[in-house]
């Protein structure tokens, strides 16, 4: 069987968790692509509906940062 | 990263049309005005005190809103397992899993806020229907 | 009082060095409409500070 | 002022490292203090900014200064190093055609330059040049020429000149054809050098590599009457090269020198190497010291002489062969006479059978700067030989040329020529090489050869010939330092042919390197230069970022002040290495090391280990004052303020990384942990174990092999002790920059004696020159919140010098009108970049591109090389006016970086900005899934979709401008408020001052001097004066703030003043309201007379008069549990008390009781005096507080004593208690303005170290000792901070707030409230509306956009603009 591939959705807040992804990027991390990062201006912007939500359209798994 | 992928794909793929009624259930009580108004006065019961000027410590507050979200939760999946054409107390356990004595006391609490209807017995066990 | 060639007041100002202090000077003057040549002997700012780890007492990152 | 170059562009730059990756330089990382490599190519660290990489790069390496052809040795070592031997042949080939012959031939005058000789032997620079083209053939090297022009030029001689200059004008365009006498090509080259050093093979290839070019060699083809210069002319040739070098043997000039037998020296190398063979004598001798001698003597050696003897007149320093060559023939049996001179061949039947020579000595110098020899009379001897060769020298020649029209020859027969151009006085006859200089150095004749092709191109241009071409040499280059752990690296060994196998052949002696020696070798280079001048960055950077040949720039600017925060240079313990022995342990690490070692960024990616065996420490000692209050190693006599701090905060960390059971020990004399927060900081260090040891540690030894180290020390009871450690770190502290010094003192700004700028205590940033400030530690350590508030302290004393020039310097920017999209369908543009190689060499482009057509909406898709760079904005606006686009999605790097780039663009393109989102598939994308490309695509392909998806439902958002109230209100009269308010004024801003009692002037209205001694009454009477005759300050006294409302910019603000209520309107407002002095309920206060707080004494000069002792106890109320925290003032205050009384009465006897002395910074200098001057500090703990009672003759007071282990008791007439200072009651002001204040009642700021007289709502600022205990000096810094801080809103024509704030549907929110409760901002208010009660309301310039109130709104009445649910939702659903 081929091995499953998670599709995970990252909320990421825009100061801290967003910075710190792209200075991953600047340092040259490497981590599974099966995260999709999606910028909030806030972890507080993500209201619970929205995981939810995603989960209903398909999403595996949330990660939610800030 | 590493960490959240490999849990994920631990706990397998996610088949959003077999927890379909899970999920309805939860997107209610996300959207349920209890849990918002409890979760967002956490700050406040917590560091200034409830309206009797009683500070709740974390722990306490925690406690309550996991009770109140595991009840609103199972309120709102008998209720969409009602509006999906479930109708009797067994069938409902069927189909969500709760044990029969929880959703005769939660159908109980459904119907005094109108949001479920008893509609007499059939063959002698007891029908409801979900309002609206 | 500095006087320019032209006689009138230079609306602008030299800060010497791109640490903390210099960064912070440098902003405070911009954001209040002058214009600024903040001068760095290095490639970047930061000064010293970029070079530690945490800060006291509340172990923020100094970055 | 200077501009260094950068070497990259600035604008061009990509920050993708790849200049970094293939830079050769490695060079120490100031940024990890040197315990990390770093490239020349660099970026000083990963956050840094700008974010543009930048090259390091000197003065040019001794070598290549030393080369007479200038070859980039550097460049070329550097490449062999990494194996690059094309890339190494291609420097080289820059200016010289023959790496593989210079390789083994010349005689390397760079080595002799290389400044390794000053750590131990030059870099063996010509055997790396040789490995080069052992190791890459050069004739496959792509020469770049320019298209072939029709001129012709001839050359006479094809040795290196003529070779060279055949070479470079091929490369210009130009062919030549070479005439060559002899019937081989390669001058000098070919017959002067015997194939055992420079085989045959290898003259062959290079010179391949010349014709290869189109260059003709004609041999056997002499100048003379057959063929003239003249000839040369008439067969069209447009310019002619002599470059016949100097082949004719010089004669010794004695007697029966035209005997058989005697040979010239290169006559006879002439024919070996023409034909393989010479004639040899049996026993042959030779004269002269050079290499041709030597050649001489090996090639007779190896044609089966049996004796061969050099015969030179000096000694073997003088000897000019290389010392090589003179060792290889001694090996090989040559037997060489110094001091002796040849007198007379001695001849039998016409042949030689003898020579008579004559002993020398040395005697004065001569011109050449040897001594010159000397004949021993009556000396003379003879020696048997049968053939003698001379090999004095050569000289060029001339028969050929003498006679050519227009050409001179100097008195040694050499040709002038014009020593830059190389042109003869005839026109278009050029001269150079050996014929020009006599014989000397193939790398001399190369680079006369270059020299003349671009003077005989220029002349064939009709240019200048000389322009521009004087030779510059840097008058005091600058080099890279040598490093110190450098030594040791001998040079790599040559391998030679056995010296068996050398006889009756001319097999090549040196075998040459093999490709790890070689790299070994190249390691060796210092790279003095920094950048080597490799250009690989330049072909690695697809940018085209990279500019090595940038200049200098001085610039001149006008400026109305400056603000020197010229920063602080760590104290180095080198000198004091027998103390602390941090050179030589390498376990002993300065404080900044460690805090490297700590970081996730530095040199062990944050995981601590000990640096002589990489284990994880388990013991560290932390050994304060390094360097501060440090008068008996250096003159450093003050305290650094920090050290404690870092100390405590590196210990706790280093706890953190290491677990359980770790021990932190810090060696101190006092801790000093006096400023907001610290207190509690250094009380949980000890709770969580950091053991804190009084005493001076006296030696640091080490205790094993392993780097363990031992700590002797003793305690304050005069115990000794030993202890061992993993790590022992050296606090050090700080001191001004040197360079820092020297500018400061250029600007002529007057330094006190430890060279911080000189300040006076009431304009703490004021230089000694007007219109020049000072920020940070240049005016005295401290630390980073305090260096902050000083820099907008110092920007406001410059900004109220410029007020009235305020925005004449800067300029607005103008933008298109902005175009309605209203009701147009979303037509969305992408544009996909490849960044250079950083996104297009990891992912798909092309194929994202396509997959981002196949999305709904999408109407166009671009890529691009650089989607940043400025010709691609102008592109995108065309782009988005051509397809009528009116969303754009930028598929690229982070928005963090350049969302505002292209925000702009939209703008220019007459776009609303907000019409625009970025998918992030560089940082979030291609650099961190580098490994698998087919991954990268797929992950950059669904963040394209979610984005393109959200910006479909994107919408413009108008700016959001608010009006601002220009005016300030301070709350608190004291000198913070008084200062705050001035600086305001003096701006042009109106202030208020509100002051709760009924006069100004607060908590300094008791004190009478600073610690200076500055008298404080005076300049608060000054200070009370300007406030009250300023005309836009107005002082409410006996007034109370009783409400306010509001938000920045406009604030409406209750005072109830003379029983009436005032509201005044204000823009913002500066909290000062202050703090006292507490009255302690201990130590008989309140209860006798004779015990008194503060200043209270200090009023009284009688008292101090008549009294015999006095005793002061510090920490009183400070310290404990009530009050956690250090007074910060009291040390300081009290000492300068106590000072003062020993001076009105010397006789008095002063006794401080204290816990820990905290006179940070230069205050330290006065604890030095007051203890000089005999006052006696006694320190006790809170576990045994003084103990004091009434006595009949005044106090009696009993301390236990740590020193003398004892108690003391101490008959007192005099008590002064400092007792702890506490603010005044303003939790109503916190109330009214939702400010915090934490435990201990004090305002708390935004951030303690970057806003440090901010709170976290806007508009609202702190300054005073309502922000923390301080004393005058800090107080002012803070208010002209704060006063700053507030300029920089009222000096707005109205404030722009960012519009991604959030949005109410008041039809929808039933005026539950929960939003403005959980919002932390007050950005959300509830407000009355006619008919319906309240429904919630966004306060734009006070919302963050956090969202917040959106995603707890019960009723999903709030959402965020440009954060909108359908838009997220849109991203959200976008999976497949």
């Amino acid at each position: 069987m081929e091995k499953f591939e998670p599709k995970i959705l990252a909320f990421l807040c825009n100061w801290c968790a967003y910075a710190a992804a792209d200075l991953a990027g600047v340092s040259r991390f490497q981590y599974p692509s099966n995260v999709k990062p999606l910028r909030v201006m806030c972890s507080a912007r993500v209201d619970p509906l929205y995981i939810i939500k995603a989960l209903k359209a398909g999403w595996d798994g949330i990660l939610v940062s800030g | 990263m590493t960490e959240v992928t490999e849990s994920i794909r631990g706990q397998g793929e996610l088949d959003s049309t077999t927890f379909s009624l899970e999920l309805d259930a939860a997107e209610m009580t996300a959207k349920s005005e209890t849990l918002r108004w409890l979760v967002g006065k956490e700050v406040s019961l917590t560091t200034k005190g409830d309206v009797y000027g009683r500070k709740w410590d974390v722990g306490q507050f925690e406690e309550i809103l996991s009770a109140v979200l595991k009840r609103e939760y199972q309120k709102n999946l008998i209720y969409i397992a009602l509006k999906e054409g479930s109708t009797s107390v067994r069938e409902i356990s069927e189909r969500t899993g709760l044990q029969l004595g929880k959703i005769s006391y939660l159908i109980s609490d459904l119907e005094k806020t109108n949001q479920v209807i008893f509609k007499g017995h059939s063959e002698g066990i007891p029908v409801f229907e979900s309002a609206s | 009082m500095p006087k320019s060639k032209s006689d009138k007041l230079s609306g602008s100002v030299m800060v010497v060095g791109g640490g903390i202090a210099g960064m912070q000077s440098a902003l405070d003057l911009a954001e209040s409409g002058y214009y600024v040549y903040l001068l760095e002997k290095s490639s970047a700012i930061g000064g010293v500070m970029s070079q530690l780890d945490k800060t006291f007492p509340t172990n923020d990152c100094a970055m | 002022m200077l501009q260094k170059p950068r070497y990259i562009d600035l604008n061009k730059c990509t920050a993708c490292g790849e200049c970094a990756e293939v830079c050769p330089v490695e060079l120490d990382n100031e940024y990890d203090v040197g315990l990390s490599n770093r490239k020349a190519a660099f970026k000083l660290y990963a956050q840094a900014i700008p974010g543009a990489y930048a090259i390091q790069k000197t003065d040019r390496a001794p070598c290549s200064l030393a080369c007479p052809a200038g070859l980039n040795v550097q460049g070329y070592v550097q490449m062999v190093g990494q194996g690059k031997y094309e890339d190494a042949l291609k420097i080289i080939m820059e200016d010289l055609p023959l790496p593989g012959v210079l390789g083994r031939i010349c005689p390397h005058g760079c080595e002799d330059a290389c400044r390794r000789c000053e750590v131990d032997n030059p870099v063996a620079i010509r055997d790396l040049k040789r490995l080069a083209a052992d190791q890459f053939d050069p004739r496959k090297i792509k020469i770049e020429c320019l298209p072939p022009r029709e001129e012709k030029v001839a050359i006479v001689g094809s040795g290196p000149a003529g070779l060279s200059a055949a070479y470079h004008l091929a490369r210009k365009g130009i062919l030549s054809t070479i005439f060559e006498a002899l019937p081989e090509a390669g001058g000098m080259l070919r017959v002067g050098i015997p194939d055992h050093r420079l085989p045959r093979e290898i003259l062959d290839r290079e010179i391949e590599i010349i014709t290869n070019l189109g260059v003709e060699i004609k041999v056997n083809t002499p100048l003379g009457p057959q063929l003239t210069v003249d000839d040369l002319f008439k067969e069209g040739h447009k310019a002619v090269y002599l470059a016949v070098g100097a082949h004719r043997g010089i004669e010794l000039g004695i007697p029966g020198e035209g005997a058989g037998g005697v040979r010239q020296g290169v006559d006879f190398l002439k024919e070996l190497n023409l034909s393989g063979k010479t004639p040899v004598g049996k026993k042959v001798g030779i004269i002269g010291g050079g290499n041709v001698a030597i050649d001489v003597s090996r090639s007779a050696v190896r044609l089966g002489a049996e004796e061969v003897s050099i015969i030179y007149r000096r000694s073997r320093a003088e000897m000019p062969a290389w010392e090589d060559e003179i060792q290889a023939a001694e090996a090989e049996g040559v037997k060489i006479t110094y001091l002796a001179a040849p007198q007379e061949v001695l001849t039998q039947d016409g042949k030689v059978v003898g020579i008579r020579c004559i002993r020398m000595k040395l005697g004065e110098t001569d011109s050449s700067g040897r001594r010159r020899p000397i004949p021993i009379p009556g000396s003379e001897y003879d020696i048997e030989i049968d053939q003698l060769v001379p090999a004095i020298g050569q000289r060029p020649d001339l028969s050929a040329i003498e006679d050519v029209e227009g050409l001179a020859f100097s008195r040694w027969g050499t040709a002038d020529v014009d020593p830059v151009t190389y042109a003869t006085n005839r026109e278009a006859v050029f001269a150079g090489g050996d014929l020009q200089t006599g014989p000397w150095v193939a790398i001399g004749a190369i680079a006369a050869g270059r020299e003349a092709a671009e003077s005989i191109a220029r002349f064939l241009d009709g240019r200048d010939m000389a322009e521009g071409r004087e030779p510059v040499t840097p008058e005091n280059p600058v080099y890279r330092p040598i490093p110190e752990d450098n030594a040791g690296k001998a040079r790599e060994k040559m391998p030679e042919l056995p010296l068996k196998d050398r006889k009756g052949n001319f097999k090549e002696v040196e075998l040459g390197y093999d490709e790890d020696t070689g790299k070994e070798e190249a390691h060796r280079c210092l790279n003095c230069g920094y950048c080597c001048e490799c250009f690989q960055c330049v072909e690695a950077c697809i940018a085209e970022a990279v500019i090595h040949n940038q200049k200098p720039v001085e610039r001149e600017i006008e400026v109305g002040s400056a603000i020197l925060c010229l920063g602080t240079h760590v104290f180095d313990p080198a000198p004091y290495e027998d103390l602390y022995h941090h050179e030589s342990y390498p376990n002993v690490l300065t404080s900044m090391e460690f805090e490297r070692f700590l970081s996730a960024t530095g040199p062990t990616s944050g995981h601590l280990v000990r640096p002589s065996d990489k284990k994880e420490p388990k013991r560290i000692a932390w050994i304060q004052c390094v360097g501060s209050r440090d008068t008996a190693h250096c003159s450093n006599d003050y305290c650094s303020s920090v050290c404690c701090m870092y100390a405590i905060k590196e210990a706790l960390i280093a706890k953190e990384h290491t677990g359980g059971d770790f021990t932190g020990t810090i060696f101190n004399m006092d801790i000093r942990s006096h400023g907001k927060g610290f207190e509690r900081y250094y009380e949980r260090a000890k709770s969580e174990g950091i053991r804190f040891i009084r005493s001076r540690v006296h030696s640091i030894t080490e205790a094993d092999d392993n780097g363990t180290l031992k700590i002797g020390y003793v305690e304050e009871s005069g115990e000794i002790y030993e202890e061992e450690f993993d790590i022992v770190v050296l606090s050090v502290g700080m001191e001004p920059d040197p360079s820092a010094v020297e500018l400061s003192r250029k600007l002529g700004v007057d330094l006190n004696k430890n060279n911080f700028v000189n300040t006076d205590d009431f304009s703490p940033v004021m230089t000694s020159r007007p219109g020049i400030y000072v920020a940070g530690v240049l005016q005295g350590t401290k630390d980073i919140p305090q260096s902050v508030t000083e820099a907008s302290a110092a920007a406001c004393a410059s900004s109220v010098s410029l007020a009235q020039s305020r925005g004449e310097s800067t300029k607005e920017k103008v933008f298109p009108e902005e175009k309605d999209i209203s009701g147009e369908e979303p037509r969305v543009g992408v544009f996909v970049c490849n960044c250079g190689n950083n996104i297009g060499g990891f992912a798909d482009v092309p194929g994202i591109a396509e997959y981002a057509k196949t999305l709904p909406n999408v109407v166009n898709v671009d890529e691009n090389l650089f989607t940043c760079s400025q010709d691609t904005q102008e592109k995108i606006v065309e782009v988005i006016k051509e397809h009528k686009l009116n969303r754009i999605v930028v598929a690229a790097c982070t928005p963090t970086t350049h969302e505002a780039l292209f925000r702009e663009t939209l703008r220019n393109a007459g776009l609303n900005e907000n019409l625009f989102e970025m998918a992030n598939i560089r940082n979030q994308c291609t650099w961190v899934h580098s490994h698998n490309k087919e991954e990268a695509t797929e992950k950059a392909k669904d963040l394209v979709r979610m984005a393109v998806a959200k910006s479909s439902f994107l919408e413009p958002i108008s700016d959001l401008m608010v009006d601002i109230e220009k005016s300030g209100l301070i709350i608190g009269g004291g000198v913070a408020g008084m200062t705050a308010a001035l600086s305001l004024a003096d701006q042009g801003f109106p202030a208020t001052i509100v002051e709760r009692s009924d006069t100004l002037g607060g908590a300094a209205r008791d004190i009478k001097k600073t610690w200076r001694g500055n008298d404080v009454h005076e300049y608060l009477s000054g200070l009370i004066d300007r406030i009250e005759q300023h005309p836009i300050v107005e002082v409410l006294l006996n007034a109370d703030v009783t409400g306010s409302s509001g938000f920045v910019g406009n604030f409406e603000t209750d005072i109830l003043t003379g029983g009436k209520t005032r509201t005044i309107k204000h823009g913002v407002c500066i909290i000062a309201t202050g703090a006292n002095a507490s009255s302690p309920d201990e130590y008989l206060y309140g209860k006798n007379p004779r015990v008194t707080r503060w200043h209270d004494l200090e009023q009284e000069p009688n008292r101090i008069k008549d009294a015999r002792t006095v005793v002061f106890i510090l920490c009183v109320g400070s310290r404990d549990d009530k009050r956690p925290y250090c007074s910060r003032v009291c040390c300081t205050s009290s000492i300068g008390q106590a000072v003062n009384f020993k001076e009105q009465n010397p006789e008095i006897n002063v006794f401080i009781l204290y816990r820990d002395i905290r006179t940070y910074g230069e205050k330290e200098a006065l604890y030095q005096e007051a203890r000089d001057m005999g006052i006696i500090f006694v320190r006790y703990t809170i576990d045994k507080k003084p103990i004091v009672t009434e006595s009949d003759e005044g106090l009696d007071i009993r301390v236990f004593d740590p020193v003398l282990q004892r108690e003391l008791l101490i008959k007192a007439d005099l008590l002064n208690l400092a007792t702890a200072i506490e603010p005044t009651g303003h939790e109503d002001i916190a109330g009214y303005f939702k400010i915090p204040i934490d435990d201990d009642k004090f305002f708390i700021e935004a951030h303690a170290k970057l806003r440090p007289v901010d709170f976290a709502n806007d508009g609202l600022f702190v300054c005073g000792m309502a922000h923390y205990p301080k004393p005058i000096d800090e107080s002012i810094v803070q208010a002209m901070a704060a006063a700053s801080k507030a300029a920089i809103i009222l000096s707005q024509p109205c404030i722009k707030v960012s519009p991604l704030v959030s949005q109410v549907d008041t039809e929808k929110c039933i005026g539950c409230g929960l939003c403005a409760e959980v919002c932390n901002f007050v950005a959300i208010i509830m407000e009355e509306i006619e008919g319906k009660g309240f429904r919630a309301k966004n306060v734009p310039a006070s919302c963050k956009g956090c969202g917040l109130c959106a995603s707890s709104c019960p009723q999903g009445a709030i959402d965020m603009l440009h954060f909108r649910d359908r838009q997220l939702l849109a991203a959200v659903s976008a999976v497949r």
